[in-house]
Order: C-alpha cells, then structure tokens, then sequence
C-alpha cells in the first residue's frame, strides 16, 4: 500500500494547489511545469517561481513541446540545484531523465519529481494552430475511459509504459472517471511524503487500479503491433531502410531533440563524418555516383546502436522531422528489440546499470568555460 | 566579375533534357569527370543531390526540382570541404544555392577551383510539407506554375527573391525571355567560357531578351521584398511580437542545421557558454516570477542573425526545416538585407568580396559611434 | 529578491570598458572626482573587439536597460585594429536589433580615451539621462524569451 | 572542488568607507554562497594590509580571493604577489574597482553603496569561474639573421654578434656595404665615407660569430619569437638548402632610388648629361666629374624632390645630399656655377642649416621653384621651371643632377611576405608602433631597420640598427627562457570548423592554420590575449583565459540585476 | 666590457618617454636602473599633449601603460625631485651623487586620493598647465599625473615660510604628510649613464613682434597643448580670454629660427597637429599656418599635411610677420613669397617656437664632464659614428637632449643607447 493525498477538486486544480503550497512555505524554490505562455499563445515547460504564476500552468495538457527529461537535464547539468525544485512531467520524460542522469548528465538531488499516469499527447504541430485547444474536452473524455484519441502521436497510442518510474508522487489520471471532481496523489517515496506534509486533504493509504491499467496496455499493445507490422512491412532489408529514410535532409533534429542524444559533439557531425575528395574519388570507383551529402543511412543505423538500447520512445524525433519520417516508431521497434535482449527498460531505475556502454562519458571538456 | 556573354541552345527535346544531354557531352569530351544534379530518391517522394561519375546515370538527374530538400551548398561543401580534389565537377544549383556555395568558399568551407558552378533561372521551390502531402500532384502543379510564371504556390520567400536569375557562378541556364524550345546558356567567367567553347558553343548571342525579362521580373519582386519587409517589421517587430513569434519555437535547431551558412561543427548556442547552472535559472524565475525553459530562444535567432545574417542567402532551407512552422526565412531575409546593406555586401555575389566581419575600412559607420558628439 | 518594486527608475546600464583607453578614462573620471551616474556598472575587457556581441544580446536580452562599449578612438587601440573590428560587429548587432523592431537605442558605442574622464562622465550621463527618458526596458518583464 | 571564497574590503582611509555603508556591504554579501569570510580593512595596500590579507588566506585556507578596493592598474600586481606568497594561483583573485569607479564618482552614498555591492558580486560570481594559470616558459635560441649587408645590417650585426649569440648575415649582392659604398662623403662631416664604412665591413669580416652569406636570399620562415626555422635559396657544398634556427629577426633590406624615367618632364634617359643622384656619386667617386664629352661641366643644376609628388612623401635627405654635391662640384672645380632648385628646404636637426649656410657661402645659387622641367638645347640643358610668384622662367646648364625621393628597396614586398609581416601603404615595412616601437614589427621578434623601414640619413640608420640590437639584446638574453603571456586565446581543435574568422582578424599573426586537421591553432607565444578571435568566432570553438564567456557573463549578470 | 669591476647598473637622467623607454628596456634585460627625475611626476612633455602626429594617437593612451609598468617595475628605482650633483670615475664604474629633495609626502603612505589640497590655503599658478589654471602649494600637477602623488612646493607653502598651517597634513587620514622629511644625497654606483633630459622651448618674449605676453590670446605651442588638452585646464574647450570661442586662428611656424640658427625639425609637424586639433573641435574656424619652408620630412607626414589642406586651411609662406593691435583687433602683418604686404585680423595666435636644450643642461654637462656643442645641446662623439655617444665613455645623449627631434626619434635613441650598453662590442 501507498500513501496517497486526496484533494476534493479537479485533478488538476489539485496538483495547482499543491504546488502553490509547495512554494508558498518554501518547500520548494521553483516548479517545473507546462505553462500558457504570452497569454494564450503556446504551452511550453516553465519555471516557477512566483506562486502567481501558476495561475495558467496546464501540467497535464495533451502536448510535449521538448522531451522535459532533456530540460531537467540542462537544468541540472552543472551540478544538482541548491535549491528545492519540483518538476512535473511525463513518465516518458522522466524516464529520458533518468537514462541521462547514468550519463552522468544530470541529478536528482533537491529535485522533485510529480508524474502522473500517462494518457498521451498530440503532435506538436497541432499546438501552432492550437487545434489542440479544439479538442481539449474530447482528449478528457477519452482519458477518463482510458482510451487513446486516433489523433494522438503514433508513439503515444503505442506506449505501454504510461505509469511512471521513480516518481516521487504519481498522480492518479487516466482512466479515472471523476479526474474533473477528484484529485489523487500517490506518495511513492519518503520525498514525497515529506513534501505532501502538511498539505490541506486528505491523507489515506491506497494502490492504483492495476487491473484497469492492464487493460489499458493490452489496447495500447494491440495499437503498438500494428504500427510495428507496418514498419517492418517496410522496412525490409537495405531497399526498405533507402525508401523510408530516402527523403531524410539531415537536419538531425530527430538527434537534437531526443532525450538520450546528450554529446556535445555527435559523432556524425564530427570529423570521422567527413569526407576527403580522394574518398569520394575512390567511392566513386566503385559505385558510379553517390548521394551527397553522404551518410543519410549511415546516421541513423549509428543512432539506433548509440541509443537504442535507452530509447524511452517518447516520440519527440517523430514532432520534429520536416519531412515526417515515422522515426519514433522505428526506434521503439529497433530499442525494443535491442532492451528484451537485456530486459533492460530504460528509465525504470536509476541505480540500473545501461547495460553497453556504448559512448564516451563527457568529451572535449577542454572548451568548457 | 566579367562581361555576360551568352549563346542560344535550342531545347526541342526540352530544357531538363537538353541541359542533360549538355552535361552527357561535357562528360564525354572530359570536360568534367563528375556532376553533383539533384535527382528523384529511389522512393521517388524526394530529391537529393547525388555526385554522379557514371554518365549513364545522368539521365536520371533533375536540375530543378520542384523541392529544396538540401541546400545544394551543403552537398557541394560536403564533397570538397576537405580539399579541391582531382576531378572536374559541375555542378547545377539553384542561384541562391551557388551564391551560398561562394560565400562558403569565402568562409573556408568548400574549394571551388575544380568545380564549373552552374545556376538555372529560378521559379521558386514549393514548401517542403505541401510537396509531401502529395508528391505527384506538387509536381504537376509545379510544371504548371513554372511555365505561367506564377509564384503563388511557392515558399513566401521565393515569392520575394529579388536574386532568383542572380548569376554569381561560372555559367547560367536562362530560361526566362528565351524562345520557345530554346534557353540561354550564360557565362560568368573565363571558365565557364571555356566550358561552353569546348561543347563547341560560341557565346556570341544577344542577351537583351533575357535582361529585360530577368530586370522586370527581379524589379518587380524587389517591390514586393521590400513591401513584404515593411509588413513583417510590423507583424514581428517589437519586443512583444517577438517573443510571440518564437514562443512556439523548441529549441530543435532545425532552422541552424539546415542552413548553408551555418557552418559551424559546434553551434555557439548549443556549446556550453550557454549551459548555466541551475542557480542562474531559478534567479531568473525569481526575478521575474517565471521564465519559460529553455529561456533563451530569441537570444539563439538574435545570435544567429549576428553570426551569419551578412552571409544568408535567403534560401527559406531554414522555413521549411521548421516543424513549428515559424516563418524564419522571412525574418531573416529581412534582417539579411538590414545587415549586408551597411557594407553594401550582397551575399555570394562574388568570390572577391571578403565577408563583412573578416575586414574593415578605417572610415566608416560613423553613424554608429559617437567618438565626436 | 523577488519582482523590483517600481518607485523610481534607476536604470541597469552594462559597461564594456577596454582595458587600455576607456577604462582608464573611467579611472582618471575618478582621480578627478567627477560625478558619474551609478546605473553604470563596469566591465573590464583587454580591448573593445573581445566584446562578443552575443554578450551584448545577452545583456540586453536579460533586461539591461542599456548597454554602453567603449574602447580606444579609431587608430588609437592597443592592439593595433581591434577597436575597427568591434565597430563592424556593433554595427551589424544595432541593425539586428532596430531590424527587429527593439530599441537599438539602448545601445551604444563610444570611444574613450585615458585622458577623457571628463569625456568618460559625459557620456555616462548622457547615456543614462536618455535610458531614464526611454524608462525601463520592456524586455525585463517578458517571461518568455 | 570546495570552493571558499574570501571577501576583503579595503576602507582606503575616507576614500571608499566616506561614500560606501561598507557595513551595509558586508551584510549584503555575506550569506552569498561559497562565501566563507567578509572583512573590512583600512588600508590592504599598506605593508600591514597585505601582510593581513597574506595570514588570512592561509588561515581561512581560501582558494579564491576578492578584493573590493582602488583601480586594478594601482594594486592588482600588487594583491597578486599576496596570493603568490599565500601559496594560491595570482589569477584566482579578482578585483572590484569600487575607489575610481564607485566610490570617488558616486555623490549620493547609498547609491554608491548599491553600486559597491554590485560591483562586489560580481566580481564574486566572476571569480567562482576563475581557474588557475600557469607562467610558461619557452627555451629560445639567441641567434640572429640579419637580411641586408648594407651598413644598417652591419651595424646590427656588430652590435649583436659574440661568442654565445651567432649572428647570420645575408647579402642579395656579391658585397658588403650596400648604398653607402657609392657614395665619397657624408653630408655634416665631409669625411670620407669609407673611414667608417670600410672598418665596419673589415669588423664583420674579421668576426667569427657572424657567418656571411653575400649572393644569397632568404627562401622561407617559419616559427616565432625565439625560434624561427631559416632557409635559404642556397645550397651548401653538398648542395643540401642551407637551413638554420634563429631566435630574432632584423630586416635591414634599405632603399633605392625612384627611377626619374617614370616622370617625363625631366627629359632623364632622353637627353645627354642629366643624371640622378646616384650616378652623379659615382661619377664623383671616380674622382672626375664630367660631361658626356668628357669635358668637365661648366654649370650645373641640382634638382630637388624629383619624384616626390609620385611618392607622395617627402624624402628627408635629399635637401641635405643636394647641398652635399654642391659641395663636391665647387671642390672639384672651383669655377663651376652651381644652382640648386628645391621645392620646400627640409634641413631638420640641429647641424644640418649650418651646412647649409656653409654651402652658401660658397656662393650655389638656390632658387626654389614650384614646378619644373628640362628640355635640350643645343648640347646644353634648359631648366625651365616657375619660380614660387608662378613666373616661368628658365636656366641654360651644362648638367643635371636630378635628387630623385628614395623608395624601399625592390625586393621589400617579396621578404615581407617571407617573414609574414606588414608594409604600410608606401610599401616600407610597418612598424609596432609610429612611435614608441619604431624598430619593432607586429609580428614579436622581427625587426626593422634604416631605409627599409623608411627614408633616413646614415646616422638615423645607425641609430636604428643599435637600436633594434637593444631590442634583441634585452629580450633575447641568452640562457634565459621566453615568458609569454598567459592570458591568451585557445582554440578548439575538436569543435573548430576552419572557416579561418580567426585568422583574418588576428593582427599579431597569432593564430595558424593546421592543413591537415582543417583547424586554426593558436601559437601562445604569439598570442597577445586582445580576444579579438573569440568575439568573432560564430562557434563554440574559441575562448581565452581569464577573459571567458562565463566569467564575463557572471559579471554582466550582476550589472543587469 | 665584462670584467669583475665592472658594475651593470645604469643611471638615466631624465624620466621623459626617453628615459622611460631606455629604463624599461635595461630592466628587461635585468638590469637594475636609478631613474633620476627632476619633476615629481614621470612622462616629461609627452604627457602634456592631446594627441601626437601624425597617426594622431591619444598621447596618454601611448605613454600611460608604460609609466604604469615603470612605476611598478622592480629593477627600477625611480627617484623623483631628484638632481645629478656629481659624478666621478669612468665607463664601467661611476659614483653618482644624487640630490633626492624632499617631496614631503611620503610615498607608501599616500595613496593619491588628494583629500590634502582643498584645505590648503595658498592658490597659485600652475606651471605645468602652462599658468593657465591655479594649484595650491600642496599638488599634482595634473589629473592623472604618474605617481599620483602630491608634493610641497616650499616656496609658496605658507608653512615653509614660517606660519603655523598644518591644513594637509590634518586632511591627510594616511599620515602621509611629513615636514620633517629632509633632502636626502644618495650616492649610486653604476656602470653607464644615459642622458635623457629633454627640451625645453625658445622663449618668445625675447621676440617683441609676436605680441607673446603683451597681448591676450597669443599662446606658445606647449600653452595651446594644455588648452586643448582633455585633461586640462579647460577640459580640451578653446576659448579666448574674454571666453568666446574663436573664429579666426593664425598658427606661425620657425618662431626663433633664426635666433637658435637651426630648423627644429618637428615644429611644422605639429602645427600642423595644431590645426587638426582646431577643425575636429571647431569645424568652422579659419585658420591660417605661416611657414618659411614646409619641413615634413617622413614617409607619414606628407599624407597628414594633405589631409590637413583638405580641411582648407590656409598655408602661407611668409617673412617679416609682425604681430600687433589695431583698436580692439589683434592683426598678424607678414610679407608673402613675391614680396607683398598682407594683413589678418586673428582672434587667436599660437607659436611654434624652436626647441632648445632645457636651462640645466650646461650645468648638467659640467657635472658629467661630457661638451656640449654651439647650440647647447649635448654633443655627441663625432658626426660619422651613433649620435648617441657622447664625448665621454659611458655616458650616451638620447632625445632632445642631443637635438630637437620627434618623439619616434627620441626612442630610437633611447633604445639605441641601450644597445649599446648591453652590446658585447662595447
């Protein structure tokens, strides 16, 4: 059994008024959270200070702008805050976090963490044209019978790993039907207690809906296996790997945004990436041309070995590729694969050793001012 | 830069065509020994550049694609940045890709000596997302556009490329004022004149057509660059649409990567002068009750307008990258007009003209110092 | 700590002083006992052409109310041609910055040699009057940067 | 690391503690993190100041130290060697300047107090991103080369060769002497030029620590202050390039003549008996002067500034040599009319107008005329000139001596862009600095001297080639290793892209490009840290200690509060 | 010269640029050097410019780091207030008798911040701003002035002259004020002596015609340099006695020419600074430079002289120019070229009178045994050989202490007499 606080207002506004608390008797410095910016322009992650501000946190809002895991991470990368901070995220998030923290690229310390059980997100174009805020009401709905809107990311219909590791307080949402009149908080760990000390509810001792669960991700399986059949209907052999990643421009934006992609300097935009025209030359040789710029395929096999094995599939490469190339589930499926060879999942514990360690810790720290 | 000198090609088999058959001859007769041309990807929804030795390969090739998928500088630097190398290349860009190249070149990151750097007349280029909803029907729409001359269903920063007949390589294929079933095959310098004389062409046709219509059509779009300018100052301009503008911004850096200019192995904004300890966050938080994070997001476009505006070509590579659909390739080429106009520098015009920041003249901007006031 | 309560305006002005003119200009303003406005406050750099402009966006970026560099009068710097570099970098930045519809008042670019401390003064204040007149800049409220 | 940061206030008397609430200071800055001691003193810079500061280092066992006082340029070297002496890196220390630039020129005390502070936190928050930096030292060779065996590289040579600094001496001609050899006297003196000269040579002949290379160019030279890679064009015996290492540089490459064929109007290369300076000492040395037709001239002119206005400068010696082949023609044939035309008489010095007067006296006409020119007549010369009304008028001569502006010798341009050093926009070499570095150069360990660097009499030659000999001597002293400056630019091979920003910006040279990498790598020898290359750096490849991004950053942080 | 006896230490006299140019280079070469200056500050006349010709560089910006690098140079021990009294032995070996006299401020104590002059009730002219502005008889002779440390001048302090005022020493929280300091003789051993003790200028009062000192508004060159000088009397303003600014400005070249006998070889040059100076600050001024002969010897200073004809100013060869009052106006006669009366009225006049050696250097040759020549300058060994050495081995004449020349010529030869010090062939 787990300690829980129940607060009697809608799950979100109960998560606000905790938080509020939070940072009003200083328990915490700062709250890390999603947030209106510019009025009602955009959702992006925020930092709280200023209890006033909260006002127009949206901490569940079906939308993941940037992997926060990756954000924490920066947050944190010169050393654990000295302040208390809380962040709120996603399990997925917090699983990116984790598999950096073994990287050595952020830390826990003094840092909370709230997630919640995870219903999804939409793609982040639709925030530009805040389709998004149209189905709002619609995306509730669906999370209160625990089902996953056709509109969601593919990556986020596919996910079966929607209740989070190592939160410090897990809040009860999908597939709670009075999420709108109810808000409950399970206190996993010691931090979480001491945080939820003396917090207006009422405290009790209860256990998630398992059983409720379970079926959630038997539905989120049979969703993810037909994304799979998909992709390997496609992916099959060399040819397969040229038509689906054919079109990629190399903007390595898949690299930049994902959570576990953390070097400084990535390999395939580093000198043993380049080529002299003598390469070229001989390469010409043999083959009578060749794509430039080269590597298209070369990049993202190296990416799935570099990271597979901590891929937490959360979809962002998918958000960010101009030329929509379903990457995410490529991942999930290699990393998949590559994890059940170690029954490792990423991000369950942060203790856990990455089984290969496939990279270099901290390189060219020479120019670190 | 030489004196324009030209010769009329007739095109019966069609302009792509010829321009291959051209480029099948020049192979032949050793001119070159390599051509970097765009060409369908094998799952025939994209283009890439491909550097082909295999002549029988030209055929596939594709001058204009109706996409930007690479800026054609990146694949030109990827091959010779690293030396000039044994082969004679040609290569067939986009003007704003080979005035990219030259700047390039200026900037140590590509060696043209061996290469023959070819433009074409330029009709625009669709946006990226619009060409993948439909392949096939963006091409049709794309033919159809190109011979009405109609820029409407072209990237809003083609539609004001004031530069698009802009020749700054060796030799240009024009298209525009050239009768039907002919181009115009233009050289820029003594090595395209060597090229086009030894395909046994004599470069001694009148150009005027061409002038004219490249001068009404550039004037033209020049007005509306300029109008276009004014319209987006007052739409982005200011601190508070500023920040609206990129608010949807999400660090991805797209827009960076896909830029021809942005050269660098390591991005200033992705180096570690701008990793702060989370202390300086919270202050910040604290000082103002919240910050978005990351913060910083205009600071990163602000600097990459400071690090590489002078050299932007105004490709839109940068636009169409973007999966938050911010119309980054206006606003710079608007910043790029700003910046290069204090030095009357245009981007790639020529490969004598050092970049602004690598020179200085000990009179000058005056207007910005007040040493005497 | 916390939001600066709004009684009256003292401007935030970032000084960027060359090492080998200007800051001895500020230097001398002292041994001279001249009256300079205190929303100045310096920074030492060897020359005028170490000041990276992504610095001065920086600044002006986290709410500086002003941002003035100073360095050798043309010809004068110590390392032979800084101060022309700096020039061109500081006129590209102001265009950026008035391009975007910002207040590129808010920075300048001032020569000042060692034996100007009278001239080092001036310039503070007149700097300083005419951020008091712009009032505070907006930038410092924006959550959103 | 543990950080402990200790914060020491100096009351400078009334100074700083009249205008600043350093109390109010104190408590302000004291709960800042990693602060582990604030304290005030009346004086830090007195003995017993530094002595305070020096115990409590050691005491508080501080690894990084802020001193909140005067002007860095009154006391940093000074509060530096107290860390030196506390055993803690000297650049672990920062100071705020809260005397000049807070406390003497704020009126109202509580917001010179508020300034104080954030000064003072800044510079904590800088000094947190302080690292320590090492003093290098670089052995260096004490050997010299000398291009040019005229008397400006013999002179040097001279000065600088002995039994441990060998000096390497390289002549394009067969022989030594350059221009002086032609000549029979110097200006002032009247003494036979070759009393000096001759001795000189004899001297450098006769000195075994100078090696003479005469028909022989420099090829390439690589390397720095210290030590520099010499080869030569030549080959030795076994026909190997000779090569050698040096430590300094003298260039002493001289003049030469503006050559009047360029300017029409004095008929030079047309007409008979009209000859320049040169030719005319020559003449003068073989002891004869006379006319084409071997008879000796009964009228001679003397033209000025021939070529100046081409040059756009003025030649500073020609005035004076002018006077000097006066003197000459009256010696050698008493009878003979001299005139000498000039433009503006540019007799500077204290000796020089009495030579003039002297000459005079030995009734040579000197008629100045604002422009001039010769035609033929006959088997004489017109000189047809306007005299300075705008008169025409015109003088029939037996001679012409055209005194034609003298010009960097002709293969200045090309050792220039051997050593890799600048020529200025007359195409002499460049010097450091106008005024306070004449002999030197922008690139450290390269030295220029007499008319190479520009036009100048022999005894300003002299001058410059002692000079240059001082400058090698005094910092190139056998032995001794070179220290260079520590606060110097750094470039990262790993992130740089080679775009070579960096290079074209440096103005010592400093920074060069490696081929094979693609990268620019900065030569801290070389460097003289004005960070120049860091603020043009569009990457994240460039920094330069002490000066970094973060450490200023700290400081702006603070300023923007 | 390398023999035990010899002793490497070096004497300079003079703390001008040359002589700080020839003390730093011999501290490089670790050297210890005893600075003897006159003054109580460093940087001699150099200081007192603006700018310099021809790049028209901030005077002070050039010479400002290298005063601030002597001062804190350990090899050098400068004496300030100090005079050479006698000197005995030969190259390689003098003893040097220097009078220190008493700045009564003592100089680890002060620490410059000048609280001791307001109280001070004695006003005067202050001679280094050319008496065009006061001091009081405890000062610094200017802002900024290296060491930044005030000194007694006893001949006017009231104390000195028997009152009993201790208002500096009251205001000084340093104890740095003694009365009881005392000249002191020190006697220094070293190896060589350089003489750098500069210039001084033809006084124009011994030349009635130019009005100087008859009539307001005629100033000397080194007068004009503190009046436009940004740290000066004026903060850099040109105005007139009567405090307008002026409209017309004759500059007149080779004043003492003829006197002295010898053209001073930097007086064109820096009139013609002068008239740059004039149009950056006043750009409508007229102004009008009478010259004899245009002496811009140089591969720089043609450039600068055409620079300054474009800022039309009016250059007139002229003779006979006469300097005089009609009513109010002060006009400026002079013959042209071809012989012609002419006649200006001018708001302003400024000299260029001919450099000279300074007052003491007579009694400074005695003191080191060395000649001088017709002129008074120190006179070097012989014409043909380095004009640095003087008649006597050991002692080497540097700057204008050997002839007038530029500031670039000064160090050459600084520089060069360490050459010659620290060369083997010596």
């Amino acid at each position: 059994m787990t300690k829980t606080l129940k607060i009697n207002k809608s799950t979100e506004q109960g998560v606000l008024e905790f938080l509020k608390f939070l940072l009003e008797s200083d328990k915490v410095n700062g709250v890390f959270i999603l947030k209106k910016i510019n009025g009602d322009e955009a959702v992006a992650y925020s930092l709280v200070a200023n209890p006033e501000d909260l006002k127009d946190a949206v901490p569940f809002y079906p939308l993941m702008p940037v992997n926060a895991g990756k954000l924490l991470s920066r947050f944190t990368l010169k050393g654990s805050t000295k302040k208390p901070v809380v962040a709120v995220v996603k399990p997925c998030e917090l699983r990116g976090f984790v598999e950096l923290i073994k990287r050595e690229q952020g830390n826990l310390e003094n840092l909370f963490i709230i997630s919640s059980t995870c219903g999804g997100v939409y793609p982040t174009k639709m925030s530009v044209d805040r389709t998004i805020e149209k189905n709002l009401s619609k995306y509730w709905d669906a999370v209160k019978r625990g089902e996953s809107p056709s509109d969601l990311r593919d990556a986020c219909r596919a996910c079966e790993e929607f209740i989070p590791y190592m939160a410090d307080i897990t809040v009860d949402l999908i597939g709670k039907s009075d999420i709108d009149k109810q808000c409950t908080m399970f206190l996993n760990t010691k931090r979480g207690e001491e945080l939820a000390k003396d917090m207006k509810g009422e405290f009790s001792e209860k256990e998630l809906d398992r059983k409720k669960l379970d079926e959630i991700c038997e539905r989120r399986g049979v969703e993810k296996k037909k994304l799979f059949d998909e992709i390997d209907a496609k992916m099959k052999g060399m040819e397969g790997l040229i038509n689906i990643f054919g079109r990629c421009i190399g903007c390595h934006g898949c690299m930049r945004v994902c959570p576990i992609c953390y070097c400084k300097l990535c390999e395939f935009e580093s000198p043993n990436s380049e080529y002299a025209p003598s390469d070229y030359e001989s390469e010409l040789g043999k083959r009578g041309a060749i794509r430039v710029p080269p590597g298209t395929i070369y990049y993202q096999l190296g990416r799935m070995t570099h990271i597979g094995i901590s891929c937490v599939a959360c979809g962002s490469c998918d958000d960010v590729c101009p030329v929509d190339i379903p990457i995410s589930i490529i991942f999930k499926r290699v990393g998949e694969s590559v994890q059940k060879l170690f029954k490792y999942v990423p991000g369950k514990d942060v203790e856990e050793k990455i089984p290969l360690i496939t990279f270099e810790k901290e390189e060219f720290t020479e120019v670190e001012e | 830069m030489s004196e324009l000198k030209g010769a009329v090609v007739s095109a019966r088999s069609g302009t792509k065509e010829t321009i291959i058959e051209l480029l099948e001859k020049a192979m032949d007769k050793g001119i070159f020994d390599g051509v970097i041309v765009p060409m369908k990807v094998p799952a025939g929804d994209s283009f890439a550049y491909v550097f082909v030795k295999d002549r029988s390969l030209l055929k596939e090739s594709f001058p204009l694609p109706p996409v930007m998928f690479v800026q054609g500088a990146k694949a030109v630097s990827s091959v010779t940045r690293l030396g000039e190398g044994n082969m004679k290349i040609a290569v067939i860009m986009r003007p704003c890709e080979v005035r990219a190249t030259i700047e390039l070149a200026k900037l140590n990151q590509t060696n043209i000596e061996n290469m023959t750097l070819i433009s074409i007349d330029c009709p625009g280029v669709l946006p990226t997302s619009d060409f993948l909803s439909n392949p096939e029907k963006s091409m049709k729409q794309f033919d159809e556009a190109v011979k009405k001359l109609d820029d409407k269903i072209m990237r809003p920063v083609c539609q004001i490329c004031d530069k698009s007949s802009m020749i700054a390589g060796d030799l240009h294929i024009g298209t525009l004022g050239a009768k039907k079933d002919t181009f115009f095959i233009i050289s820029n310098s003594q090595k395209g004149n060597n090229v086009v004389e030894k395909l046994g062409i004599k470069l001694k046709d009148n150009l005027d057509n061409w002038h004219n219509k490249v001068k009404g059509i550039s004037e033209e779009k020049h007005k509306k660059r300029k109008k276009a300018h004014k319209d987006l100052k007052s739409e982005v301009g200011g601190i508070d649409n500023l920040v609206e503008t990129f608010s949807h911004c999400i660090n991805c850096h797209n827009c960076m990567k896909a830029c021809p200019i942005c050269f660098c192995r390591l991005c200033y904004f992705d180096s570690d002068k701008v990793k702060h300890p989370s202390e300086d966050y919270l202050e910040r938080a604290e000082s103002k009750g919240s910050i978005r994070f990351l913060p910083d997001t205009t600071l990163f476009q602000m600097g990459r307008m400071m690090h590489m505006s002078h050299s932007c070509v105004s490709c839109g590579a940068c636009e169409d990258a973007c999966p938050m659909s911010i119309p980054v390739a206006q606003i710079f080429s608007m910043i790029a007009d700003e910046t290069q106009g204090l030095f009357d520098y245009i981007s790639g015009r020529s490969l004598d003209e050092p970049v602004p920041l690598t020179v200085y003249e000990e009179e000058e901007l005056h207007e910005v110092e007040d040493a005497n006031d | 700590m916390g939001v600066k309560m709004a009684e009256k305006f003292e401007p935030r002005i970032v000084g960027f002083l060359c090492n080998w003119c200007s800051y001895a200009g500020a230097d001398l303003a002292g041994t001279s006992k001249l009256s300079v406005p205190s929303s100045l406050t310096p920074i030492r750099v060897m020359c005028s052409s170490r000041v990276d402009p992504v610095l001065v966006e920086t600044a002006f970026l986290q709410g500086a109310d002003g941002v003035l560099i100073a360095g050798c009068h043309p010809g004068d710097c110590h390392y032979q041609e800084g101060n022309y570099y700096a020039r061109r970098r500081f006129a590209i930045l102001k265009k950026v910055v008035e391009s975007l519809g910002l207040e590129s008042d808010r920075l300048r670019l001032s020569w000042i040699s060692a034996s100007e401390g009278q001239r080092f003064a001036d310039v503070v204040n007149e700097f300083n009057e005419k951020i008091k007149k712009m009032g505070p800049s907006p930038i410092k409220e924006k959550k959103s940067l | 690391m543990e950080r402990k940061i200790g914060v020491y206030i100096c009351e400078c008397g009334p100074n700083i503690s009249e205008k600043v609430d350093i109390d109010k200071v104190i408590d302000a800055i004291s709960s800042i993190e990693d602060i582990s001691v604030v304290e005030k003193y009346k004086l830090l810079c007195s003995a017993d100041g530094k002595k305070f500061l020096e115990e409590q280092i050691k005491k508080q066992g501080l690894t990084h130290l802020v001193v909140a006082a005067c002007s860095p340029k009154e006391h940093e070297k000074t509060f530096m060697e107290v860390c030196e002496n506390a055993d803690i890196n000297p650049y672990l220390l920062q100071l705020a300047n809260i005397r000049e630039q807070c406390a003497w020129i704020t009126e109202d005390k509580d917001e010179a107090t508020k300034k104080a502070i954030r000064m003072i936190r800044a510079a904590i928050g800088r000094v947190r991103y302080h690292s320590p930096l090492d003093k290098k030292e670089i052995e260096s060779n004490p050997d010299v080369l000398v291009i040019g065996g005229g008397i400006a590289g013999i002179e040097a040579s001279l000065q600088l060769a002995n039994t441990d600094r060998k000096v390497y001496l390289i002549e394009k001609t067969s022989s030594l002497g350059g221009l002086v050899t032609n000549f029979e006297k110097n200006f002032l003196g009247m003494k036979p030029i070759s009393d000096t000269i001759d001795k000189k040579i004899q001297d450098v002949k006769n000195n075994k620590n100078i090696k003479i290379f005469t028909d022989a160019e420099v090829e390439e030279v690589i390397g720095f202050f210290g030590n520099f890679e010499i080869k030569l064009k030549n080959s030795d015996e076994e026909g190997d390039p000779i090569g050698f290492n040096v430590g300094a540089i003298v260039l002493a490459t001289g003049l030469t003549l503006f050559d009047p064929k360029n300017s029409l109007k004095y008929g030079y290369g047309e007409i008979d008996n009209i000859i320049t300076s040169l030719e005319f000492e020559k003449m003068n040395k073989t002891g004869k002067i006379s006319l084409k037709n071997g008879k000796p001239p009964r009228s001679v002119a003397i033209i000025h500034c021939v070529g100046r206005d081409e040059k756009g400068y003025c030649s500073e010696i020609c005035c004076m040599y002018s006077l000097k082949f006066a003197r000459y023609l009256k010696d050698k044939i008493p009878q003979v009319k001299v005139s000498n035309f000039y433009s503006d008489l540019c007799i500077p010095g204290k000796t020089h107008q009495k030579f003039y007067e002297q000459t005079k006296e030995k009734n040579v006409d000197l008629i100045r005329f604002t422009d001039v020119g010769i035609t033929k007549n006959k088997d004489q010369l017109n000189i047809n000139y306007k005299d300075e009304n705008g008169n025409k008028k015109s003088l029939l001569v037996d001679m012409a001596i055209l005194s034609s502006a003298v010009e960097p010798a002709t293969d200045a341009s090309k050792v220039a862009e051997i050593v890799g050093i600048s020529q200025d926009e007359k195409s002499f070499f460049a010097e450091a600095h106008e005024k306070i570095n004449p002999v030197s150069t922008s690139t450290e360990g390269i030295y220029i001297v007499g008319g190479a660097q520009g036009p100048k009499d022999i005894s300003s030659t002299l001058i410059q080639s002692e000079a240059a000999a001082g400058k090698i001597l005094s910092s190139l002293v056998p032995g001794r290793k070179i220290e260079p400056e520590v606060k110097v630019s750094h470039i990262s091979e790993s992130f740089c892209i080679g775009c070579k920003t960096c290079i074209s910006v440096c103005s010592y040279g400093a920074i060069t490009f490696d081929e094979a990498k693609k990268v620019s790598v900065v030569n801290e020898v070389i460097c003289r840290g004005c960070g120049n290359c860091v603020a043009a750096c569009p990457s994240g490849a460039a920094s330069i200690k002490h000066f970094k991004f973060n450490q200023i950053y700290q400081e702006l942080k603070e300023a923007v509060k | 010269m390398t023999e035990k006896k010899h002793n490497a230490d070096v004497l300079v006299i003079g703390a001008g640029i040359a002589g700080i140019e020839a003390s730093l280079m011999l501290s490089k070469a670790d050297r210890r050097v005893h600075l003897v200056e006159k003054t109580s500050y460093t940087g001699g006349t150099t200081i007192k410019f603006e700018e310099v010709f021809s790049n028209m560089e901030c005077s002070t910006c050039m010479i400002a780091p290298i005063q601030q690098e002597l001062l804190q140079d350990k090899n050098i021990n400068l004496l300030t207030l100090a005079e050479v009294e006698e000197v005995k032995g030969s190259f390689g070996d003098f003893t040097v008798k220097v009078n220190k006299k008493a700045r009564y401020v003592d100089m680890v104590n002060c620490i410059g911040c000048n609280a001791c002059f307001d109280p001070c009730p004695v006003s005067l002219k202050n001679e280094f701003e050319e008496g065009l502005s006061e001091r009081k008889a405890i000062y610094v002779p200017c802002a900024g002035a290296l060491p930044n440390i005030p000194m007694i001048d006893t001949e006017n302090c009231i104390r000195f002259k028997g009152k009993k005022c201790t208002a500096c020493q009251e205001a000084c929280m340093f104890e740095a004020i003694d009365y009881n300091q005392k000249d002191e003789k020190l006697e220094l051993k070293v190896g060589a002596i350089i003489v750098a003790t500069g210039f001084n200028i033809f006084d124009s009062k011994n030349l009635p015609k130019y009005g100087y000192g008859k009539f307001d508004d005629v100033y000397s060159a080194l007068e004009f340099e503190r009046l436009y000088a940004s740290n000066g009397p004026t903060e850099g303003n040109i105005v007139l006695k009567n405090g307008k600014t002026p409209k017309s400005i004759a500059i007149v070249h080779c004043v003492g020419r003829d006197e002295k006998g010898y053209c001073s070889s930097v007086c064109c040059m820096y009139s013609l600074k002068f008239s740059h100076y004039l149009k950056t600050k006043l750009p409508e001024i007229k102004i009008s430079e009478f010259y004899t002969d245009l002496c811009i010897p140089g591969k720089s200073h043609q450039k600068f002289y055409e620079k300054i004809k474009e800022t039309n100013v009016d250059m007139i060869r002229a003779s006979e120019i006469e300097v005089t009052k009609q009513g109010k106006e002060m006009v400026i006669k002079y013959n042209n070229g071809s012989g012609k009366k002419h006649t200006h009225s001018m708001d302003m006049i400024i000299l260029a009178p001919a450099i000279q050696p300074s007052d003491d250097a007579s009694k400074l040759a005695k003191t080191l045994g060395i000649d001088l020549d017709e002129y008074g300058f120190f006179q070097e060994k012989s014409l043909e050989d380095s004009s640095v050495v003087s008649s006597k081995p050991g002692i080497f004449i540097v700057g204008c202490a050997q002839g007038p020349k530029n500031i670039q010529d000064s160090v050459s030869q600084a520089i060069a007499a360490v050459g010659k010090i620290l060369s083997p062939s010596e």
